[in-house]
C-alpha cells in the first residue's frame, strides 16, 4: 500500500506503479538489448553481418506477451476506476460551480463557499458544473479530477484521510486566468467542521439580512476580471462606473450611453447586449447563476463605487 | 491496380486517375460524415424536437428536388456512354440537360431558404431561438448540410461546364474521356449525398 | 558536370523554377525548407515559453502573450511542422524513387498542396497581428471558449483547414502512386518498409482529416452566425466538439508517428549491413497502427463527462494500439542480432528514437489507464509524454532521415564529427528538458499555466536549462548541414551502401529520376 | 487493369435504374406518411440506402470496376460507421 491522502491516491498510486513497474522491464531490456548488440556487432568487432530473415515463434511470443500485459494493465487501471466512480450511498454532497476564474461551493444547506471545506473520514461527491466555458476540477493530493461542461453536471467523490490544507486547480484551459483559478481543499476535524457549517448556514438563510454586494462581488468572480481601483483588467474597470458616458457596441454598432441603474442590471443579465468598446464579448452572463436578490445587491454595490470617482481609464 | 506494376509515368493513366478520383469521393464522404455524426447526435439527443421542426419543411418541394437530381444523374451517366459510343453530340446535349437540371434544384433550393428566412427562421434569429433546443439544432444542421451540399451543386456545375466546352472543342473524346467519367463520378457523389439528406430533414415525421 | 535535377533548365527561371515546378524533388525541397523555418520559429516560441516558467508570476510577459504564445507552439508545431513533416518533405523526395517511379501519380495536384499549405500557414500567421490578436486558445480549439474568446481564432482555425486540405491531397496522391505506379517486379512485399508507412499515413490522412476540415467550418460557422451546434445555451452540446476534434487529432497522432518509423525501419538494415528483422510484422503493424488508431480518439477524454461505458471501451481500445507499436521496437532491435553495424550519426539518432519514443510510448500506458489519466490528465505529465513521442520520436527520426539522405538530396557528405556533437548535445538537452515534466506532472502541476505555486520552481528551472543545452545542439545541427552543402565533400551514389532503390540513380538525381527504371527482383533489403 | 476496355452500360439499363430510384423514392415518401415510429427512421434509411446502391453501382458504374475499387469503397463506410458508433457509446449510455 502506498501512502495516501485519500481512500483513493492509494488505488491510484499502485496502478501506477504497477504500470512503472512493467514499463521499466521493457524499457531496459529493450534498451539493454539495443546497446549491447550495437557494441557486441560494430563493424570492427563483426565485419560480416548474418542475414537473419525473421522468426514465427518469437514474432508470436512478442505480440502475445505485451497483448496480455496491456489488457492486465487495463484491468488494474479499470477496476480501481470504477471505484473512483462509485459513490457510496452516505457520502456528503457538495454542488461545484466553475466560472471564469473563480470557484463556487455550494452545500446542501445552503452554506456557500470559495474554499472547499470538508469534514475527515467522510465521503464527499462534488457535483461539476461551469457557467460559462469548460474547467476542470483537480485536486493533486487526492488523485481526483473532473471537466466541468456548462449544462451539464459531472461527478466525482473521495474521502479525505487526512486534515491538513492541500491545492485545488483548474486543469481545463479557460483564458487569461486559468493559472489563476487555483483554491484550496480545507479538510477539517469533524467538530470544527460541524462548528463552522452550522454558522456558515446561518449567515446566508433567508430571510436575515440581504446579501451583501462588497462580499459578493469577491465572491462571485467579478473581481477576476474587474478592478474597483481604476485599472482594468480583462473587463473594464468598475470605478465610478454608476453614472457614466462611455461607447458601447450594441449589435455591433456603436453608440454614446450613460450607465443607469438599467444599464448596470443589463451589463450583469445579458452582458452580450452592450459591450464596452476596447472590450471582447467574454462576460459570463450572470441569469440564472444569481438570484434576484444577489443582482440587486450588487447594482447597489457598483452605484457606491462612484464616490471615488475620477478619472476612469478606458 | 493490381499487382500487375508497370513501366514508366503513362500519360494517360486512366486507372490512376479514376483511383485518385475515388479516394477523393471517400474524403468527401467524410466529409459530411461529420455532419451526419452532429445529426445523428442530436437526433437522439431532441427525437421530439425534431419532428416538429421537419413539419416546417416542404415534403413536397424536397420530392421534386429529389427527383430533379435524380434525373440529372441519368442525363450524366448517359451523357458519359454516349460520349463513348461516338456521340459527341448527343453528350452534349446531355451534358447540358444536367447542367440545367442542377441549376432548378439551386433555385428551388434558393426559394426554399428564403422561405424560411422570411419566417425568421435562420441561425442565431430570435424567432428560432424562442423555439426548443432540438428545434434550434434542427434548423443549424438543416442549413449548414444543405449548405454545403449545394457548395457541391454549384462545383459540380462548375465542372461539368468545364467538361462540356472540352467536350465541343473535341479535348474530351471517345478515346480519351476519363475526365468526363471522373466529373460524372463527382456529380453521382452529390446526388448521393442529397439521397440521405433528403429523408433525414423532410422525411422525419 | 552530371547533370541532375538542379541544373537542368526548366520551363521556368529564378524562385519561380521552384515554386511552380512539379517536380517531386522540388516539391518535397519546398516542404522541407519552408519546414525548417516554421519549426525555428515554434522553436523560439519553446524557448520563449520556457523562459517564462523559470520563475513563478510574471517573468518576461503577460498572462495573455503565454496563452498565445502555447496556442502558436502548438499550432505551428502540429499543422505547420510535423504533419506534414516526413511525408510532404522526405516522402515526396524519396517515396518515387524509393518505387522507381518518374514522379507521383498527379505532379499538378503535388504543386497545388503545396500551395495550399503555404497559403494556410500564410493565413494562420496573419492572424498573430490583425482582428483581436493572436488566438489564445491552445491547439485543441476547445469550445465554448474558442467560440467566445475574442481573439483572432477564426483566421487561424481557417489557414488549418487549408493545411488539412493540403495535408488530404498529399494522401490521396501517395496512395494511387503507390497502387500504380511501382517499378516492374516491385510488389506489395519488395516495397521498401518507408513506402509500406507511407501508405498506411496516407490512408490516415484521407480518412481522418476531413473531419477536422468539417469540425473546423462548424467552428467558424459557430463564431459567425451562431448556429449554436456547441452551444450549451442553444442545446449544443460542447463534448461533441471534443469527440470531433479528436477522430482526427489521434489518429493524426499516427500521421506524426508512422511515416518517421518507416524512416527508422529504412536505416536500420543500412547501418546494420543486414536485412530488416520481421519484414511482414513490421509492414502489417503499420496497417494495425492506422487501423487502430481510429479507434482510441475518447483516450483525451476521460475526464470529460464522457459515458463510464464509452471510457472503458476506449481505454482497452487504447492499450490495444500499443501492440503494433512494440511489435515494431522489438523487431528493430532483432534486426541489430549479429548485424555489423556502423555507429554514424543517423543510427546513433535511431538509438536515442528507439529509447526516447519508448519512454514516451510505455507512459502513454500510464495516461491509457483510467485510474492514472484521471490524476495526469491536462497536467505536465501529458506535456512530458507528447514531447517525448513527438520530439524524441518523430523528429529525432526527421532528423537521422535527414542527414541519411542528405548525400542523395544535396550530392555531399555532412561533417560527421560536428553532428555527432550535435546528436550529443541533443539528447542530452532533450532528456534534461524534457524528463522533469513527468515529475512536475505527477506532483499535480497542469499544464497551459502562466504562473505557478512556488513549490514546482526547482524542476521548472531544470527544464529551462536543459532547453538551452538543447537549443545549442538543434542550431550545430542545422549549422553543419547547412554548411555541409558548400564544404562537404562529394558523396558518390551510394554512400551507406544501401540496396533501396533511390540509391541506384546518381545524387542528386537526374530530373526523371532513373536513366532507366531500374527492374526489381529481389526483397528490398537485399544484402550478399 | 484493361484500360480500353471501358464497358459502355446501355440506355436501357440505365433507365430501368432510374426508375427504380423514383420508384424507391415514392415508397418512401409514402412510408414517411405512415407514422410508423422508430421504425420509420429504420426504413427511410434502409430505402435511401438501396437508392445509394443503385447510384454506386450503375451510374458510378462500380459493378463493372476491378474487386479492389469495391473493396476499398468498404473502408470509408466502415470507418463512418466506427465513428458513428463509438460516439454513441458516448451519447447513449451518458
Ligand atoms: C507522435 C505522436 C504521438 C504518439 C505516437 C502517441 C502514442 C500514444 N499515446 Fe499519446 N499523445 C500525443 C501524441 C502521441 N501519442 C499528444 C500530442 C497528446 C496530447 C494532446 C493534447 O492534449 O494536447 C497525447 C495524449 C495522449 C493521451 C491523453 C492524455 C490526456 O490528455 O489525458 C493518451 C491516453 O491514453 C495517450 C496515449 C498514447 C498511447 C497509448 C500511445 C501508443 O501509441 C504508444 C505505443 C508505444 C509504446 C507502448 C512504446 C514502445 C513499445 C515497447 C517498448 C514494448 C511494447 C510494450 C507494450 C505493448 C506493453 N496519449
Ligand atoms: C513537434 C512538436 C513539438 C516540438 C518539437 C516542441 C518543442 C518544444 N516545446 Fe512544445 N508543445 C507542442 C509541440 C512541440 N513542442 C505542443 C503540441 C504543445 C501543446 C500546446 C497546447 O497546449 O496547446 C506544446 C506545449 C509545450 C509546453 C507546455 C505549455 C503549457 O502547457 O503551458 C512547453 C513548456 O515548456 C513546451 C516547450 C517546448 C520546448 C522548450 C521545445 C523545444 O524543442 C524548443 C527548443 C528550442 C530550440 C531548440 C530553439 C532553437 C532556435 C533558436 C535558438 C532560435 C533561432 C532563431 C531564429 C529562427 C530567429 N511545449
Ligand atoms: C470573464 C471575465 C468577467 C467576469 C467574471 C465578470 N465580468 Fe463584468 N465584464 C467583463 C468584460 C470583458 C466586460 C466588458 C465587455 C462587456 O460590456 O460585455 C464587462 C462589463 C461589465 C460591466 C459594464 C462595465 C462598464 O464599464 O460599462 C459591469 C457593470 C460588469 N461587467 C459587472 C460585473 C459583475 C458584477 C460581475 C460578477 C458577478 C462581473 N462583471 C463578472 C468581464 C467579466
Ligand atoms: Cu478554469 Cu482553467
Ligand atoms: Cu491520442
Amino acid at each position: 500500500m502506498v501512502h495516501g491522502w485519500t481512500n483513493l491516491s492509494s488505488s491510484v498510486d499502485s496502478v501506477f506503479l504497477f504500470i512503472m513497474g512493467i514499463s521499466l522491464v521493457l524499457l531496459v531490456g529493450v534498451t539493454g538489448a539495443m546497446v549491447y548488440f550495437a557494441v557486441r556487432y560494430r563493424r570492427s568487432r563483426h565485419p560480416r553481418a548474418e542475414n537473419i530473415e525473421g522468426n514465427l515463434p518469437l514474432e508470436i511470443v512478442w505480440t502475445v506477451v505485451p497483448t496480455l500485459l496491456v489488457l492486465a494493465i487495463f484491468w488494474v487501471g479499470w477496476k480501481s476506476f470504477v471505484y473512483m466512480r462509485t459513490v457510496p450511498q452516505d457520502a456528503m454532497l457538495v454542488k461545484v460551480t466553475a466560472r471564469m476564474w473563480s470557484w463556487h461551493f455550494t452545500y446542501e444547506n445552503g452554506a456557500t463557499s470559495e474554499v472547499l471545506k470538508i469534514p475527515v473520514n467522510r465521503p464527499v461527491k462534488l457535483a461539476i458544473t461551469s457557467a460559462d466555458v469548460l474547467h476542470s476540477l483537480s485536486i493533486p493530493a487526492f488523485r481526483v479530477k473532473e471537466d466541468a461542461v456548462p449544462g451539464r453536471e459531472n461527478y466525482l467523490w473521495f474521502q479525505p484521510e487526512v486534515t491538513g490544507s492541500y491545492d485545488l486547480f483548474c486543469t481545463e484551459y479557460c483564458g487569461m486566468g486559468h493559472s489563476a483559478m487555483i483554491t484550496k481543499v480545507e479538510v477539517m476535524a469533524e467538530k470544527d467542521f460541524n462548528a463552522w457549517y452550522l454558522e456558515a448556514t446561518g449567515k446566508s438563510a433567508p430571510g436575515k439580512a440581504g446579501p451583501d454586494g462588497a462580499k459578493l462581488f469577491a465572491e462571485k468572480g467579478c473581481s477576476a476580471c474587474h478592478s474597483i481601483d481604476g485599472s482594468p483588467k480583462v473587463g473594464p474597470t468598475l470605478k465610478g462606473v454608476f453614472g457614466h458616458r462611455m461607447t458601447v457596441l450594441t449589435n455591433g454598432k456603436e453608440r454614446e450611453i450613460t450607465a443607469d441603474e438599467a444599464y448596470l442590471r443589463r451589463s450583469l443579465l445579458d452582458p452580450a447586449a452592450d459591450v464596452v468598446k476596447g472590450f471582447p464579448p467574454i462576460m459570463p452572463s450572470q441569469k440564472g447563476v444569481l438570484t434576484d436578490a444577489e443582482i440587486d445587491a450588487l447594482v447597489e454595490y457598483l452605484k457606491t463605487l462612484r464616490e471615488h470617482e475620477h478619472e476612469r481609464e478606458h | 491496380m493490381n499487382d500487375s506494376t508497370q513501366t514508366a509515368v503513362q500519360h494517360r493513366d486512366y486507372a490512376g486517375a479514376k483511383l485518385g478520383m475515388w479516394l477523393f469521393l471517400f474524403t468527401e464522404i467524410l466529409l459530411f460524415g461529420g455532419l451526419f455524426l452532429v445529426y445523428s447526435v442530436y437526433r437522439s439527443m431532441y427525437p421530439e424536437d425534431f419532428h416538429e421542426a421537419a413539419a416546417g419543411l416542404s415534403v413536397v418541394l424536397g420530392t421534386v428536388n429529389t427527383v430533379i437530381l435524380l434525373t440529372s444523374s441519368l442525363t450524366m451517366a448517359l451523357a458519359i456512354s454516349a460520349l463513348q459510343r461516338g456521340n459527341t453530340r448527343q453528350s452534349v446535349l446531355l451534358q447540358g440537360a444536367t447542367i440545367v437540371l442542377g441549376l432548378v434544384f439551386l433555385v428551388n433550393k434558393y426559394f426554399e431558404w428564403s422561405g424560411h428566412i422570411h419566417e425568421g427562421i435562420f441561425p442565431n434569429a430570435p424567432e428560432l431561438l424562442a423555439r426548443s433546443h432540438g428545434q434550434v439544432q434542427f434548423y443549424g444542421l438543416y442549413y449548414v448540410m444543405t449548405g454545403l451540399h449545394g457548395l457541391h451543386v454549384v462545383a459540380g456545375l462548375a465542372l461539368i461546364g468545364i467538361m462540356l466546352s472540352l467536350t465541343i472543342r473535341q479535348r474530351i473524346t471517345r478515346e480519351d474521356n476519363g475526365k468526363l467519367e471522373n466529373a460524372g463520378l463527382y456529380w453521382h457523389l452529390v446526388d448521393l449525398i442529397w439521397i440521405y439528406l433528403f429523408p433525414l430533414f423532410y422525411l422525419i415525421t | 558536370m552530371e547533370t541532375n535535377f538542379y541544373n537542368t533548365p526548366g520551363k521556368h527561371k529564378g524562385i519561380l523554377a521552384w515554386v511552380l515546378s512539379t517536380d517531386h524533388k522540388r516539391i518535397g525541397l519546398l516542404y522541407l525548407s519552408c519546414m525548417t523555418a516554421f519549426f525555428l520559429t515554434g522553436m523560439t516560441l519553446g524557448l520563449l515559453m520556457r523562459l517564462e516558467l523559470i520563475a513563478p508570476g510574471r517573468t518576461l510577459m503577460a498572462a495573455s502573450t503565454y496563452n498565445a504564445l502555447f496556442t502558436l507552439h502548438g499550432v505551428i508545431m502540429i499543422f505547420l511542422f510535423i504533419i506534414p513533416g516526413i511525408p510532404a518533405a522526405l516522402g515526396n523526395f524519396m517515396l518515387p524513387l524509393q518505387i522507381g517511379a518518374q514522379d507521383v501519380s498527379f505532379p499538378r495536384l503535388n504543386l497545388m498542396s503545396w500551395w495550399f499549405y503555404i497559403i494556410g500557414a500564410a493565413v494562420a500567421i496573419t492572424s498573430l497581428f490583425t482582428g483581436g490578436g493572436a488566438p489564445d486558445t491552445g491547439w485543441t480549439f476547445y469550445v465554448p471558449y474558442s467560440i467566445r474568446t475574442g481573439t483572432n481564432v477564426s483566421l487561424a482555425v481557417f489557414g488549418v483547414f487549408l493545411m488539412g486540405i493540403s495535408s488530404t491531397l498529399t494522401g490521396l496522391n501517395f496512395v494511387t502512386t503507390i497502387h500504380r505506379l511501382r517499378a516492374p517486379g516491385m510488389s506489395w512485399f519488395r516495397m521498401p518498409l518507408f513506402v509500406w508507412s507511407i501508405y498506411a499515413t496516407g490512408w490516415v490522412q484521407l480518412l481522418a482529416t476531413p473531419v477536422i476540415a468539417i469540425t473546423l467550418l462548424m467552428l467558424m460557422a459557430e463564431r459567425f452566425f451562431g448556429i449554436g451546434f456547441f452551444d450549451p445555451a442553444k442545446g449544443g452540446d460542447p463534448i461533441l466538439f471534443e469527440h470531433l476534434f479528436w477522430i482526427y487529432s489521434h489518429p493524426a497522432v499516427y500521421i506524426m508517428i508512422l511515416p518517421a518509423m518507416g524512416a527508422v525501419s529504412e536505416i536500420i538494415p543500412v547501418f546494420a549491413r543486414r536485412t530488416i528483422f520481421g519484414y511482414k510484422a513490421i509492414a502489417f503493424s503499420s496497417l494495425g497502427i492506422a487501423l487502430f488508431g481510429y479507434l482510441v480518439w475518447g483516450h483525451h477524454m476521460f475526464t470529460s463527462g464522457m459515458s463510464d461505458e464509452a471510457r472503458m471501451i476506449f481505454s482497452l481500445l487504447t492499450f490495444l494500439v500499443a501492440v503494433p507499436s512494440g511489435i515494431k521496437v522489438f523487431n528493430w532491435v532483432a534486426s541489430l542480432y549479429k548485424g555489423s553495424i556502423r555507429l554514424d550519426t543517423p543510427f546513433l539518432y535511431i538509438m536515442a528514437f528507439i529509447f526516447l519514443f519508448s519512454i514516451g510510448g510505455l507512459t502513454g500506458l500510464v495516461q491509457g489507464a483510467l485510474a492514472t489519466n484521471v490524476h495526469v490528465h491536462g497536467t505536465y505529465f501529458i506535456v512530458a509524454h507528447f514531447h517525448y513521442v513527438m520530439f524524441g520520436g518523430t523528429v529525432f527520426a526527421f532528423i537521422a532521415a535527414l542527414h541519411y539522405w542528405f548525400p542523395k538530396m544535396s550530392g555531399r557528405m555532412y561533417h560527421e564529427g560536428r553532428a555527432r556533437i550535435a546528436a550529443l548535445a541533443l539528447f542530452i538537452g532533450f532528456n534534461t528538458l524534457y524528463f522533469p515534466m513527468f515529475v512536475l506532472g505527477w506532483q499535480g502541476m497542469p499544464r497551459r499555466y502562466y504562473d505557478y505555486l512556488p513549490h514546482y520552481q526547482p524542476l521548472h528551472v531544470v527544464s529551462t536549462v536543459g532547453s538551452w543545452i538543447l537549443a545549442t545542439g538543434i542550431l550545430l545541427m542545422l549549422y553543419n548541414l547547412f554548411r555541409s552543402l558548400r564544404t562537404g565533400e562529394k558523396a558518390g551514389d551510394n554512400p551507406w551502401g544501401g540496396t533501396t532503390l533511390e540509391w541506384k540513380t546518381s545524387s542528386p538525381p537526374p530530373v526523371e529520376n532513373f536513366e532507366k527504371i531500374p527492374e526489381v527482383t529481389t526483397g528490398p533489403y537485399h544484402y550478399q | 487493369m484493361n484500360e480500353q476496355d471501358n464497358h459502355i452500360v446501355t440506355t436501357k439499363t440505365f433507365a430501368a435504374v432510374w426508375i427504380a430510384l423514383l420508384m424507391l423514392t415514392a415508397i418512401t415518401v409514402s412510408v414517411a406518411k405512415m407514422h410508423l415510429g422508430a421504425f420509420s427512421a429504420f426504413t427511410a434509411i434502409a430505402i435511401a440506402s438501396a437508392k445509394a446502391g443503385l447510384v454506386l453501382w450503375y451510374f458510378m458504374h462500380l459493378k463493372y470496376e476491378k474487386r479492389l475499387l469495391k473493396f476499398l469503397l468498404l473502408v470509408p463506410i466502415l470507418t463512418l460507421a466506427v465513428i458513428i458508433g463509438l460516439t454513441f457509446v458516448d451519447v447513449w449510455y451518458r
